[in-house]
C-alpha cells in the first residue's frame, strides 16, 4: 500500500497530538522562559564568607576611615564609620580599580634605565602632588642623595583649620559644603559656624550657604580689599551696605576667611581678623625618623627656568595639581618627563613614559593629616586589593635611585611615632582608643595595619602657623575637581548621567 | 522611613550606596536621567527666585511602598508585584515581570525602573557585586525593596542565634546607612516611637495610596511645592 | 480507507509519545561527572561524622556550602586510606593546592534565596528532607545540567519552587515572594 | 514596508527595547497607543457580528465576512505588537499560568487571545468558499457543521470582545496615579471601560463602512447593495451619540468630582501646551457629535461623500480618544516638580508601526483577492477583478 499525501497530514496530526501528551513542548516553554533569567551577559555574583575590613580613603586629603565588607578577599561595598560617613566618591572607591581608562602595563626597568643614566650629571626633580605623606619624605631622601635632585611641592604645606572654633567663615568659592576638608567633621561644625559664600558661580555651596555674595567673576581680591579697607569694592557688583554689613559681621565673629587661591592680601584679612593662631593654625605632622635626611622644598617658581633634566611626577594620589603651564617652562630642551599615574588623564599627554601605579583600595601608603584636624595624625590606607602585576611603587622606584630602600618607610615611620611615645591610637573595630605607651611597637603596626588611627594628644596650645605670602589662606580640596583630572569608578553616572543632581565641571 | 528634606544636602551619597548595594549597573552610552536606573533619585527643587535668592532643595525620591489600593499592585498582569502583609514592602520579582511597564504607567512617583539595555559591568567589576541581590536581565521592571538582601542578611544572622525577631539595629536599607546627614532615617512604622513626627507629610497624599514614606521640612516654599500634585512650570525633574 | 487513515495517525501520536517521553530527557540534559570521587556513605559511617561537621553555618547565618579545599586538607592532608579517589584528590587538589571545581547538586537560581540557618536551626528540618538520601550515598552520580535553562537537574526532582510553596503553606509561613527571593 | 517592520522588530527583540525612544517616565509608546486603536475599529467584527446573527440584522450579511477579515486583521496586528512591546516575550504566558485577576491588562490578554481564535475560527468558513478548496467534500461538510456554530461563536464573541473593550478603557481608567485617567467605577470597572465598549462598537461600523467604500472604490466595482451603508452609518451614528452623551456625562463628573479628589483642579491638565482644552472640544464635538448628527440626518447619510466623511471622522475621534488617553496620560506631570514630558517614536518603533499596518493590508487584500469577501459582489455584475493597489490602501489605512 503507498501513502498518500493525505495519509501524511494524518500522520502529521498523529504526531502533533502525541506530541502535546509528552513534557517535551511544556518543558521547552518553561525552559525558554527560565533561560531568561540566566541567559548571557548576566554576572553571576561571587558567594563566599562575608568579612568586615577597614582601612582610610586615599581618595582625598580627609582620609576618611573606611569599612569595607568583603567577600572573600573582594570588597563589595565601603561605609563610613557611625558618625564619621563617606562622601559618594568614597563609597564607590572600590570600583576604582576597574575603570576602562586605566594603565596596566610598562617597562619600568628601561626607564628606571635612562633616568639613572641622565640622573648622574643632570638636574632630577620629583614633583609631589601630595605632600606630607611617608612618600614625600622618600622623595626628599632620595633628592637629597641625588647629586642634583630638587624636591617639588603641588602646594606648600597647609595650615589646619580648627572647625570648632569657628563662628563665621566668608569663603571665596571654597566648596565648603561639597568636598572641602573632612565631610562629617564640616557637618558636625556647620552647625555652629555662619556661612558667607562668594562666588560668581551658583554653586552647590553657594545655594546651600547662609548668604550669598555672586560676586563678578575675578573680583575676589577686590572684595578682599573692600572688606579689608572698607572702601570701593564697586568692581564686584554688590552694592556697599552688604559688603560693609559682611565686614561688620566678620570683625565682631573672630572669623575665620578661606580662600581659593594663594593671596597675600587675603592672609592679611585673616591676620587682620585675628583667625591666625585662633581658627587658623599650624598643621602638625607625625614625627619622623631622625635619620631622615630630607631635601629642602622648593617652591615651584624659585626653580630657574629650563634647568630640569629629569621632571618625575607622582599622581598616584594627587590632591592638587599644578598647570602644565607653569612646568614647562621650568623643563630643560630635551628634558624626560615621567608620571606615576593610573590613567592617561593627568599628565600622560606631556609625560614621555607613565609609570602605572596602583589605585585605591590597592594602593599602600599614608595619609597626612586632614586640612581640618589641628593636631598630627598617622593613618595607613592598606590594600584592599591585591594590585596587578606590572604595577610601580613610585617611593620605591625613586627611592630605588638614590639606593634608598623604601619599602619599610611606612614601617619606620610608626617606630618613631611610638618611639616618641606620645598620643594615642584608636582601632576601629571595636573602636577603643589605647594609649601609645600602652602598646608594643609590633602591636601599635599591627593595628595601624587592620585599621587603626594615630592622633597626638591634644596638649600645649595651638601654635599660630608660619606663614609666607605664598602660603594659601586654606586650600580648597574637592573631589570633584580632582575628579575632572582622574579617572572616576564607573557608578558615578548616577551623579551625573542618570540624574541631574550634580554637571561635571 | 522618614526624611528631612532640610538636611539633605544632595550629595548623592544614598543614590551611590544604593546601587552598590543592589547591583544596579551602571549607564551604558546614550543613558539619560529617563532611561537610568536609580532606586533612590534625588530630586533638585528650588523656589523659582533668580540671582541670590535662588534657594535650592534636594528631595530624595524612592519606592513610596504604597499601603493602601497600591497603583502598580493591581495592576500586575502575573503578580510580579506584591505588597509583603508582613514587611508592608511593595516587591518587585524580576523573573516573574513579563517587561510590560503597565506597573510604571500607574506609579504616580515614577520610582520604578525599567531595563532597557543588559546589565554591563566594566570588564573584572562584576567581582564586586554583592551576592545578597540578584542581577535583573534586560527588559524587567525593578525598583526600591528597602534593601531586601539585608532583610534576609539580618533575619539569617539572627536565625544563626536562635531568634526569630529582628532588632531595629539589625536591618538598615543601604541609602539610611550611607546619608551623611542622617536625613534619611528608618523604622518600623507599627513602633509607636518611629510614629511619622507632626507636620511631617507625604507625597500625593490625595491619590490615597497610602505611601510610607514621611518628608519633614521647615521651609514653606518647599512644602508647597512638594505637597502639591501636578507640574509645576519651574520643574527640574 | 478511512481506518487506515487512523492508522496513520496513531503511528504518528505512538513515534511521538515515545520521543516525547523517552528521547527527550535524554536530549535536554547535559551531563558531567563530578571531578573528584566521594562517597558520603563512608565519611558518614567510618569516620563517624555528621552533616554540619563539613557543611557548617557560619556565625553570620550564611551556609558555607561544599567544603573546600582547606578543610579536606585537615584531614587528608596525607593518605588515610587506600582508595584511589583520595589519592587522586590528593595528589590533584591538596599538594597543589588547587580548589576542586564541584558541581552543586542543589544549587538554586541566583533570584532564591535560601537560608539554611532558619530551616535547620529554627524549623529543625532534617538535611534529609530536601537533600534526600544524599548524605548516604556511596557515590557521586554525575551532574545533570538543563541544556536551555542551565539549572540542575536535582531542582526539577525536589527543590522545585512549588515543593517549597507547598511546604510552607502547609506550616502557614506563606507570606510574600520576598521571602525567598531576592 | 513589511521588510522594514520585521527588521526593526527584530531590532527591538534582539538588542532590546533600548532601541525605542520610551524611558521610564513615558513607559507606553505608540505601540500602545497603535493597539488601543486597531482593537477599537476592529471592533466592527464583533458588533456586526452581534446585530446579524443575534439581532438578525440581515442586510449586514454583507459585510459580514470583510467585517471577521477586519478584525482578524487588526487584533493579529495588536498582538504582534504587543509581543515586541514587552520586554520579555519568552514569559509571555506567565500571564496565563499565574494570573492576577485584578488586574485590566490580564483580562485584556485573555480576552484577545480567546477572541483572536474566536476569530480565526469564524474566518475558516470564509476560506473554504473559496472556490478551488469547494473540491475536496470533506471540507464542504465542515463547513457546513462550522455554520450551525456560526451563532455561538458571535455570541461568544461579541461577550468577549465587550470585556476586552471595555477592560482597554479599564486600563487606563484605574490608574489611581494618573488622576488625569483616573475614573471611579460602576461595580468593579471605571467607567472608561463601558465608554470604550460603547464607542467602539460606535466606531466599528463607520471603519467597515469606510473599508468598504475604500474598496470599492479601489477596484471600482460594486460590492454591496447601495442601501447598505448607510445602514451601517446609521448604526454608527446612534452609537455615536449615545456615546458622546456618556463621555459628556462623564467628563463633567470626572471634571467637578473625581479630579479635585485627587488633589488636582481639572484645568491643570490642559494648561500644558499642546494639550489645551481644544482637544477635549475636538474629541467630543468636532469627532464625535457632528459626524454622529450627520449620520444620523438621512439626508446626508444617502450622500455618499457626507457618509463617508462622516465615518472618517467617527474614527479619527476614536482614535483621538485612545491617544489621550494613552499617551497625554503619560505625559501629564504628577509630582510637582515634574516636568511636562514629550516623547516622539524613534524609527524602529514607526517601523514596526507600519509592518503591521502593512502586515494588515496585506491580509485583508489578499483575502478580498481570493475570498469571496462580499457575497453581494457576485449577483451584482460586474467586470473581472482589477489588481488591488495596495499602497494606495496603505496610505489612506
Amino acid at each position: 500500500m503507498k501513502a498518500t499525501r493525505r495519509d501524511l497530514f494524518k500522520f502529521a496530526a498523529g504526531g502533533a497530538t502525541g506530541l502535546l501528551l509528552t513534557p517535551a513542548p511544556w518543558r521547552l516553554v518553561t525552559d525558554a522562559a527560565l533561560w531568561s533569567e540566566n541567559w548571557p551577559g548576566i554576572p553571576k555574583p561571587v558567594r563566599g564568607e562575608l568579612r568586615t575590613r577597614f582601612t582610610h580613603c586615599a581618595l582625598c586629603p580627609a582620609g576618611c576611615a573606611v569599612k569595607a565588607r568583603c567577600v572573600g578577599d573582594q570588597p563589595i561595598s565601603l561605609i563610613g564609620l557611625p558618625g564619621k560617613p563617606l562622601c559618594a566618591f568614597g563609597l564607590m572607591g572600590h570600583q576604582l580599580p576597574y575603570h576602562a581608562g586605566r594603565v596596566r602595563q610598562a617597562d619600568a626597568d628601561a626607564v628606571r634605565a635612562v633616568i639613572a643614566k641622565r640622573a648622574a650629571n643632570e638636574t632630577v626633580a620629583v614633583l609631589d602632588l601630595r605632600p606630607g605623606r611617608t612618600a614625600s619624605w622618600t622623595y626628599r631622601r632620595a633628592m637629597a642623595a641625588l647629586p642634583r635632585g630638587v624636591y617639588l611641592a603641588a602646594r606648600s604645606s597647609v595650615p589646619a583649620v580648627n572647625l570648632d572654633a569657628v563662628k563665621i567663615i566668608l569663603s571665596l568659592g571654597v566648596p565648603v559644603l561639597d568636598g572641602w576638608g573632612t565631610p562629617s567633621n564640616v557637618q558636625q561644625a556647620r552647625s555652629h559656624f555662619r556661612l558667607i559664600q562668594a562666588e560668581p558661580a551658583e554653586s552647590r555651596t553657594a545655594l546651600l550657604a547662609d548668604q550669598w555674595l555672586k560676586i563678578r567673576p575675578g573680583t575676589e581680591l577686590e572684595l578682599v580689599e573692600a572688606l579689608a579697607t572698607g572702601r570701593g569694592g564697586a568692581g564686584t557688583g554688590l552694592n556697599e551696605k552688604v559688603i560693609a554689613s559682611v565686614a561688620n559681621e566678620l570683625v565682631q565673629a573672630g572669623a575665620l576667611f578661606l580662600a581659593a587661591e594663594e593671596s597675600p592680601s587675603v592672609l592679611e584679612l585673616n591676620r587682620k581678623l585675628g583667625a591666625v593662631g585662633k581658627t587658623i593654625v599650624a598643621q602638625r605632622e607625625a614625627p619622623v625618623p631622625r635619620s631622615w635626611k630630607p631635601a629642602p622644598v622648593t617652591p615651584i617658581n624659585s626653580v630657574p627656568e629650563r634647568s630640569i633634566g629629569v621632571l618625575l611626577i607622582d599622581e598616584s594620589a594627587a590632591d592638587s595639581y599644578v598647570p602644565w603651564s607653569k612646568l614647562e617652562g621650568k623643563l630643560a630642551p630635551d628634558a624626560l618627563v615621567v608620571t606615576f599615574a593610573s590613567s592617561q588623564a593627568g599628565y600622560g599627554r606631556q609625560a614621555k613614559h607613565l609609570l602605572p601605579t596602583a589605585v585605591y583600595p590597592e594602593s599602600t601608603g599614608d595619609i597626612p593629616p586632614a586640612i581640618d584636624s589641628p593636631l598630627a595624625t598617622f593613618r595607613l590606607t592598606t590594600p584592599l586589593v591585591a594590585p596587578p602585576r606590572g604595577v610601580v611603587n613610585p617611593a620605591q622606584f625613586i627611592g630605588g635611585l638614590a639606593a634608598i630602600d623604601a619599602a619599610d618607610a611606612l614601617r619606620e615611620r610608626a617606630g618613631a611615632i611610638h618611639a616618641a611615645g606620645r598620643g594615642s591610637v584608636c582601632t576601629y573595630a571595636d573602636g577603643r582608643s589605647i594609649p601609645v605607651e600602652d602598646i608594643q611597637p609590633d602591636q601599635f603596626w599591627k593595628a595601624l595595619n587592620d585599621g587603626a588611627c594615630w592622633i597626638d594628644e591634644p596638649g600645649g596650645k595651638l601654635l599660630p602657623p608660619v606663614l609666607r605670602a605664598s602660603t594659601p589662606a586654606v586650600v580648597a580640596l574637592n573631589w570633584e575637581k580632582r575628579a575632572a583630572r582622574g579617572p572616576m569608578p564607573p557608578l558615578v553616572s548616577k551623579l551625573y548621567q542618570e540624574s541631574n543632581l550634580r554637571v561635571r565641571i | 522611613m522618614s526624611i528631612d528634606i532640610d538636611k539633605c544636602t544632595g550629595c548623592g551619597a544614598c543614590m551611590v550606596a544604593c546601587a552598590v548595594e543592589n547591583n544596579v549597573p551602571p549607564a551604558p552610552e546614550g543613558v539619560n536621567e529617563r532611561k537610568g536606573i536609580t532606586w533612590i533619585r534625588v530630586f533638585r527643587l528650588d523656589n523659582g527666585a533668580e540671582g541670590v535668592d535662588r534657594k535650592w532643595a534636594f528631595l530624595p525620591m524612592l519606592c513610596q511602598q504604597c499601603g493602601e489600593n497600591t497603583p502598580c499592585v493591581s495592576v500586575c498582569p502575573q503578580q510580579a508585584v506584591q505588597l509583603d502583609p508582613a514587611t508592608g514592602i511593595v516587591g518587585q520579582m524580576p523573573e516573574r515581570c513579563l517587561g510590560c511597564r503597565y506597573c510604571m504607567a500607574a506609579c504616580p512617583y515614577h520610582a520604578r525602573y525599567f531595563n532597557w539595555w543588559d546589565p554591563s559591568w566594566p570588564a573584572g567589576m562584576e567581582k564586586t557585586l554583592n551576592p545578597a541581590v540578584a542581577p535583573r536581565m534586560r527588559g524587567v521592571v525593578e525598583k526600591c525593596n528597602f534593601c531586601h538582601g539585608r532583610w534576609h542578611a539580618a533575619k539569617a544572622r539572627a536565625a544563626a542565634q536562635g531568634r526569630r525577631d529582628l532588632d531595629p539595629a539589625d536591618y538598615v536599607p543601604a541609602c539610611v546607612e550611607a546619608c551623611p546627614t542622617s536625613a534619611i532615617r528608618f523604622g518600623d512604622l507599627n513602633d509607636l516611637e518611629n510614629a511619622p513626627e507632626r507636620g511631617s507629610f507625604r507625597l500625593l497624599e490625595k491619590l490615597g495610596t497610602g505611601p510610607k514614606i514621611y518628608y519633614q521640612t521647615q521651609r514653606d516654599w518647599v512644602r508647597e511645592i512638594a505637597a502639591a500634585p501636578g507640574g509645576t512650570e519651574r520643574a527640574h525633574g | 480507507m478511512s481506518h487506515r487513515g487512523t492508522l496513520f495517525f496513531l503511528a504518528g501520536a505512538l513515534i511521538a509519545l515515545g520521543a516525547g517521553w523517552a528521547g527527550f530527557p535524554r536530549v535536554i540534559y547535559r551531563s558531567r561527572p563530578q571531578p573528584v570521587e566521594f562517597s558520603h556513605k563512608v565519611h558518614a559511617e567510618k569516620a563517624g561524622m555528621k552533616c554540619e561537621d563539613c557543611h557548617e553555618i557560619r556565625a553570620d547565618g550564611s551556609f558555607a556550602g561544599i567544603p573546600r579545599r582547606e578543610k579536606c586538607a585537615g584531614c587528608h592532608e596525607a593518605a588515610m586510606g587506600t582508595t584511589l579517589a583520595e589519592k587522586q584528590f590528593i595528589d590533584g587538589y591538596v599538594t597543589p593546592q588547587r580548589e576542586v571545581q564541584w558541581s552543586v547538586y542543589a544549587r538554586q537560581p541566583e533570584n532564591v534565596y535560601f537560608s539554611h540557618a532558619s530551616h535547620v536551626k529554627l524549623a529543625h528540618l532534617e538535611c534529609a528532607t530536601c537533600h534526600g538520601d544524599h548524605g548516604t550515598s556511596d557515590s557521586l552520580r554525575p551532574y545533570q545540567e538543563d541544556r536551555i535553562s542551565g539549572y540542575s537537574r536535582d531542582i526539577w526532582r525536589a527543590m522545585k519552587m512549588n515543593d517549597c510553596v507547598a511546604c510552607h503553606r502547609s506550616h502557614g509561613f506563606e507570606k510574600s515572594c520576598l521571602d525567598c527571593h531576592k | 514596508m513589511l521588510m522594514f517592520g520585521l527588521y526593526s522588530a527584530g531590532l527591538c527583540l534582539v538588542k532590546g527595547l533600548n532601541q525605542t525612544n520610551m524611558d521610564n517616565r513615558f513607559a507606553f509608546g505608540l505601540w500602545i497607543f497603535l493597539d488601543l486603536t486597531v482593537i477599537a475599529l476592529g471592533a466592527g467584527a464583533f458588533f456586526t457580528g452581534f446585530l446579524l446573527y443575534i439581532l438578525k440584522v440581515k442586510e449586514l450579511g454583507a459585510v459580514i465576512n470583510s467585517a471577521v477579515v477586519i478584525g482578524l486583521v487588526c487584533y493579529s496586528g495588536a498582538v504582534a505588537a504587543l509581543l515586541v512591546d514587552v520586554g520579555q516575550p519568552l514569559r509571555f504566558w506567565f500571564t496565563f499560568w499565574y494570573p492576577n485577576v485584578h488586574s485590566m491588562l490580564t483580562e485584556v490578554t485573555f480576552c484577545i487571545t480567546c477572541y483572536l481564535t474566536v476569530l480565526l475560527i469564524e474566518y475558516v468558513p470564509i476560506v473554504l468558499r473559496n472556490r478551488r478548496l469547494r473540491q475536496v467534500p470533506s471540507f464542504l461538510i465542515f463547513e457546513f457543521e462550522l455554520h450551525k456554530l456560526v451563532y455561538v461563536l458571535a455570541g461568544v464573541g461579541t461577550f468577549l470582545s465587550f470585556f476586552h473593550q471595555g477592560s482597554l478603557g479599564g486600563l487606563f481608567g484605574v490608574l489611581r496615579g494618573h488622576p488625569f485617567a483616573f475614573r471611579e467605577g460602576l461595580a468593579v470597572w471605571p467607567s472608561t471601560f463601558f465608554l470604550f465598549v460603547l464607542s467602539a462598537a460606535a466606531a466599528g461600523p463607520s471603519f467597515i463602512l469606510l473599508t468598504t467604500w475604500l474598496v470599492s472604490k479601489i477596484s471600482n466595482r460594486q460590492l454591496v447593495r447601495p442601501e447598505v451603508l448607510p445602514l451601517l452609518g446609521r448604526i454608527s451614528g446612534m452609537l455615536m451619540i449615545a456615546y458622546v452623551l456618556a463621555k459628556t456625562v462623564d467628563t463633567l463628573i470626572w471634571i467637578n468630582h473625581t479630579s479635585p479628589g485627587a488633589g488636582v483642579p481639572a484645568w491643570q491638565y490642559y494648561s500644558w501646551k499642546p494639550f489645551g482644552t481644544w482637544i477635549l472640544f475636538a474629541e467630543i464635538v468636532a469627532f464625535g457629535l457632528i459626524p454622529a448628527l450627520v449620520l444620523l440626518t438621512p439626508r446626508l447619510r444617502l450622500r455618499s461623500n457626507w457618509l463617508v466623511s462622516a465615518a472618517a471622522l467617527t474614527c479619527i475621534g476614536i482614535a483621538l480618544n485612545r491617544f489621550v488617553m494613552t499617551l497625554q496620560t503619560l505625559a501629564l506631570p504628577t509630582l510637582s516638580f515634574d516636568p511636562f514630558l514629550s516623547y516622539f517614536p524613534s524609527w524602529q518603533e514607526t517601523g514596526t508601526f507600519l509592518g503591521v499596518v502593512g502586515f494588515g493590508v496585506l491580509v485583508y487584500s489578499f483575502s478580498f483577492r481570493y475570498l469571496n469577501l462580499f457575497p453581494q459582489e457576485r449577483d451584482l455584475e460586474q467586470p473581472e477583478a482589477a489588481p488591488v493597489r495596495e499602497p494606495a490602501l496603505a496610505g489612506r489605512y
